[in-house]
């Protein structure tokens, strides 16, 4: 194994800012879902770098690494979900546009 | 310095992959064309779980992440009509957030990862060995002792709610 | 072959093989008499011009259908360690898979008795 | 593994070595003739599947099929394909290009990627994967994804509706045909495919597997678009689907594609149902295995298309509903079967060893699984019987009024 650790958090981590950008700048809510997966699977790949970097030999990253993928998956079901039923009954997926504790 | 050989050449590939889908995703103007940058910055991350020695990972985030919710994405899409016409992509405060981004990457670069993983760091930043752990171990640490055990049934109970919850979001009420 | 030559193997056929289906498009365009016009260019309707946005709007059927496809799709990250690790384990191991597919299964349920299973 | 000695690319590899390349050289020229290999040979056999379907197809409608071109109508295909070439292919306006052109190409390589790791031979494989089987289900998601692409680019409604229909038939039919290959991996204790297949040396999988087997292969047909579930080409409703606006030799890979995939279907239905390789005399001469596992493809292929032939095309919300309410709930129930009675055949002590390859070692676990596989398909043929008396009764109590609605004793099955 010849690339070192740091390189790999490197790529995470710029992957991940970008997310963050996405999430804050994006009007469209799917765009900004969209994003936000970014930022998991960024985050997936920081894990998995640690656990083969740091305790290959114990699968717990491995494990944690699975729940991640269970709650991005939920989280794109139910986010995807609500944007479909917001569009539904306002007939828009901007953000600025749907608030719907304001009324 | 690095030498180059298949596997950092392989890297720098997925690299670009995973980087530049995920630029693409936060500035193309299409959404579907956001969906594919979005595939292309996943597949660069699976091609990162092999490179890591976690295969079973990798097969699971093409099939999860590609082969699934990028197609939920694409029908969200479609559902929504908001591909297109939409004449602003992004919202006033872009240059904030791009500032907030920026920021965020060079203060974890500067200040976590080159000071403790870099060369010369704190830690080590090789691989501590090459026992690497396979995928039955996982399974056996899902279901063969206590461990992980009541995370696995969460983890289905936390699937079914999802299901179940946005099945109720997503229908007709009036239907 | 270790491991990373056999990933190694799926490397390069990712970098190779495309070409295989590209190049009868290749020769095709070498070949191909090339003369567009407007008419010909114009999509596909019944031999009328297309009427309106090619975006309509479309079943939320489709969405429920590729919801309850990923939520599948996710157990499998589960059942497959399970099922590879299933010989060396005991009954645990059963009581632990069969309590996995049942809640799943109460999902499956759930939609079937809201007919969010009818394609209509 | 001796074996590998005859194997002539490894021949070749060693030649290299000794004329002085380099190991990592050697190793790559060696990746690089097994991958164009691997990948052609599924393309030139397509060619040759297309006959067959025609001639099977023509015999079947008492018709004489391709007859004019070569002998027996051999190059109608060749000629097919020289056309296909020579023809013009329209964009159409409005398309969005770089993606419309790559759908076709990904779309082939998803199909060409699978054979990557089918295990061809004990010697012969492209890639032993530790994950082979679940590298295979992830890869077929990749196809699911060139289609919508295709349906999208084409700026079409009727392409886009046609895109949308099939991807939902695909994704469906995906979660009863992953739970089924779930029992050989309990059986097998591995997802490398070379393990899966020297596993069933002792005992083919569809004897032990035999509902799964059968979900596995009606779920194929639909994942690889055969009738009855072809209604990705449905021409009276969607004019053609998602692949309308293609012309030319991008329809034609499209097309290639159909017929490519659903061989590799079969042919993996083979691997992981029939045995693979495995047959007498297979691990001495590896090219007997081949021979074997093209032999059991053909059997289930022919079957696969005189079903084409003989059966009426379903429709799609009877398609969705025989998937949710019929296959997943019977392959979830099939799951949970397998797994407890391959968990008492372990407490009784009568499974067999890992790697055993004596088949009498295997008989009494097998014939307990097969035991509990007639019992379920028992059960559901009486509640299906039941079900439909159920729907007919109500049927005739609806149109004949309350008088016939009294059944006649006897008439009841």
């Amino acid at each position: 194994m010849t690339v070192p650790l740091w390189m790999y958090l490197l790529v995470s981590a710029a992957v991940f800012c970008i997310g963050v950008y996405g999430v804050l700048s994006r009007r469209n809510a799917v765009a900004i879902l969209m994003s936000l997966e970014l930022m998991l699977s960024a985050v997936n790949i920081n894990l998995i770098a640690f656990w083969r970097y740091g305790a290959p030999s114990d699968i717990t990253g491995q494990v944690f690494a699975s729940f991640v993928f269970v709650i991005a998956a939920a989280e794109a079901a139910v986010g995807l979900a609500i944007i479909i039923a917001v569009y539904r009954s306002r007939g828009s997926v901007v953000v600025e546009d749907v608030n719907l504790l304001r009324g | 310095m690095l030498e180059l050989n298949a596997t950092t050449l392989a890297f720098f590939v997925f690299a670009i992959l995973s980087v530049g889908g995920a630029l693409g995703v936060v500035t193309s103007r299409n959404l579907i064309h956001g969906a594919v940058y979005l595939i292309i910055s996943l597949f660069g991350g699976a091609g990162f779980f092999i490179l890591l020695s976690a295969p079973f990972l990798a097969a699971v985030q093409v099939l999860v992440y590609i082969g699934a919710i990028a197609i939920l994405i694409i029908f969200a899409v479609m559902l929504t009509r908001s591909m297109t016409n939409m004449a602003e992509v992004v919202n006033r405060q872009w240059w904030l957030s791009a500032l907030v981004g920026a920021l965020l990457l060079l203060m974890l670069a500067v200040g976590v990862i080159f000071p403790v993983w870099g060369d010369g760091g704190l830690l080590p930043n090789q691989p501590v060995s090459d026992q690497v752990a396979t995928t039955d171990e996982l399974g056996t640490a899902f279901v063969g002792g206590e461990d992980y055990v009541l995370p696995f049934e969460v983890a289905s109970l936390l699937l079914t709610g999802a299901m179940i919850g946005a099945i109720v979001l997503a229908r007709d009420t009036e239907a | 072959m270790s491991l990373v030559n056999e990933w190694a193997f799926i490397g390069v056929f990712v970098a190779v093989a495309w070409v295989l289906p590209a190049l009868p498009l290749v020769v095709a365009r070498i070949f191909q008499p090339r003369k567009p016009n407007a008419i010909k260019m114009q999509t596909y309707e019944c031999g009328v011009e297309t009427v309106g946005d090619t975006w309509v709007q479309f079943k939320v059927q489709y969405y429920i259908y590729g919801l309850i496809f990923l939520v599948f799709d996710i157990e499998l990250i589960f059942l497959f360690p399970w099922a590879m690790a299933y010989n060396r384990l005991d009954f645990f191991a059963f009581g632990a898979g069969f309590l996995f597919i049942f809640l799943l299964a109460d999902a499956l349920i759930y939609a079937w008795r809201k007919n969010a299973l009818e394609w209509a | 593994m001796e074996q590998a000695c005859i194997n002539p690319i490894d021949t070749l590899a060693a030649c290299l070595i000794s004329a002085g390349a380099t190991a990592e050289l050697a190793s790559f020229v060696q990746i690089l003739i097994g991958v164009v290999l691997i990948s052609a040979f599924p393309l030139v056999l397509v060619i040759l599947l297309i006959w067959v379907e025609r001639k099977v197809a023509a015999r079947v409608q008492d018709r004489l099929g391709p007859n004019r071109v070569g002998p027996f109508g051999l190059l109608q295909n060749v000629a097919d394909a020289v056309k296909l070439i020579l023809k013009e292919d329209i964009t159409p306006a409005g398309a969005d290009r770089l993606i419309y052109n790559a759908a076709p190409i990904i779309a082939v390589l998803s199909v060409l990627l699978i054979w990557a790791v089918v295990p061809f031979s004990p010697a012969h494989i492209g890639a032993d994967l530790s994950i082979g089987l679940l590298y295979f289900v992830a890869i077929s998601s990749i196809g699911t994804l060139a289609i919508m692409m295709a349906g999208w680019a084409s700026n079409n409604k009727y392409a886009l509706l046609g895109a949308f229909r099939v991807v939902a038939q695909l994704v469906s039919y995906e979660v009863p045909m992953v739970v089924a290959l779930l029992i050989p991996v309990l059986l097998a204790g591995t997802l490398s495919m070379q393990s899966l297949v020297r596993a069933q040396i002792g005992m083919w999988f569809i004897v032990p597997c035999l509902v799964s087997a059968i979900i596995f292969y009606i779920s194929n047909l639909a994942e690889t678009g055969r009738a009855p579930f072809d209604l990705i080409e449905a021409e009276s409703e969607l004019v053609a689907g998602y692949n309308i606006e293609y012309s030319g030799m991008k329809f034609g890979l499209f097309m290639a594609n159909e017929f490519m995939h659903a061989f590799t279907a079969n042919l993996l239905f083979a691997v992981l149902f029939l045995g693979g390789w495995s047959g007498p005399g297979a691990e001495q001469y590896p090219l007997l295995g081949f021979v074997y596992l093209m032999l059991k493809t053909g059997v289930v292929y022919i079957f696969s298309l005189i079903l084409r032939a003989t059966v009426p095309r379903v429709r799609i919300d009877h398609m969705m509903a025989f998937n949710w309410k019929f296959l997943v709930p019977v392959s979830i129930i099939n799951l949970l079967i397998a797994a407890l009675l391959i968990q008492i055949t372990r407490l009784l002590g009568i499974a067999p060893a890992p790697g055993e390859t004596d088949f009498l070692a295997h008989v009494p676990q097998a014939f307990i699984l097969l035991l509990g596989n007639l019992a379920l398909i028992g059960g559901i043929l009486q509640a299906l019987r039941s079900s439909g008396r159920r729907d007919r009764l109500a049927e005739q109590a609806r149109t004949h009024g309350d008088e016939t609605a009294i059944i006649p004793v006897g008439s009841g099955d």
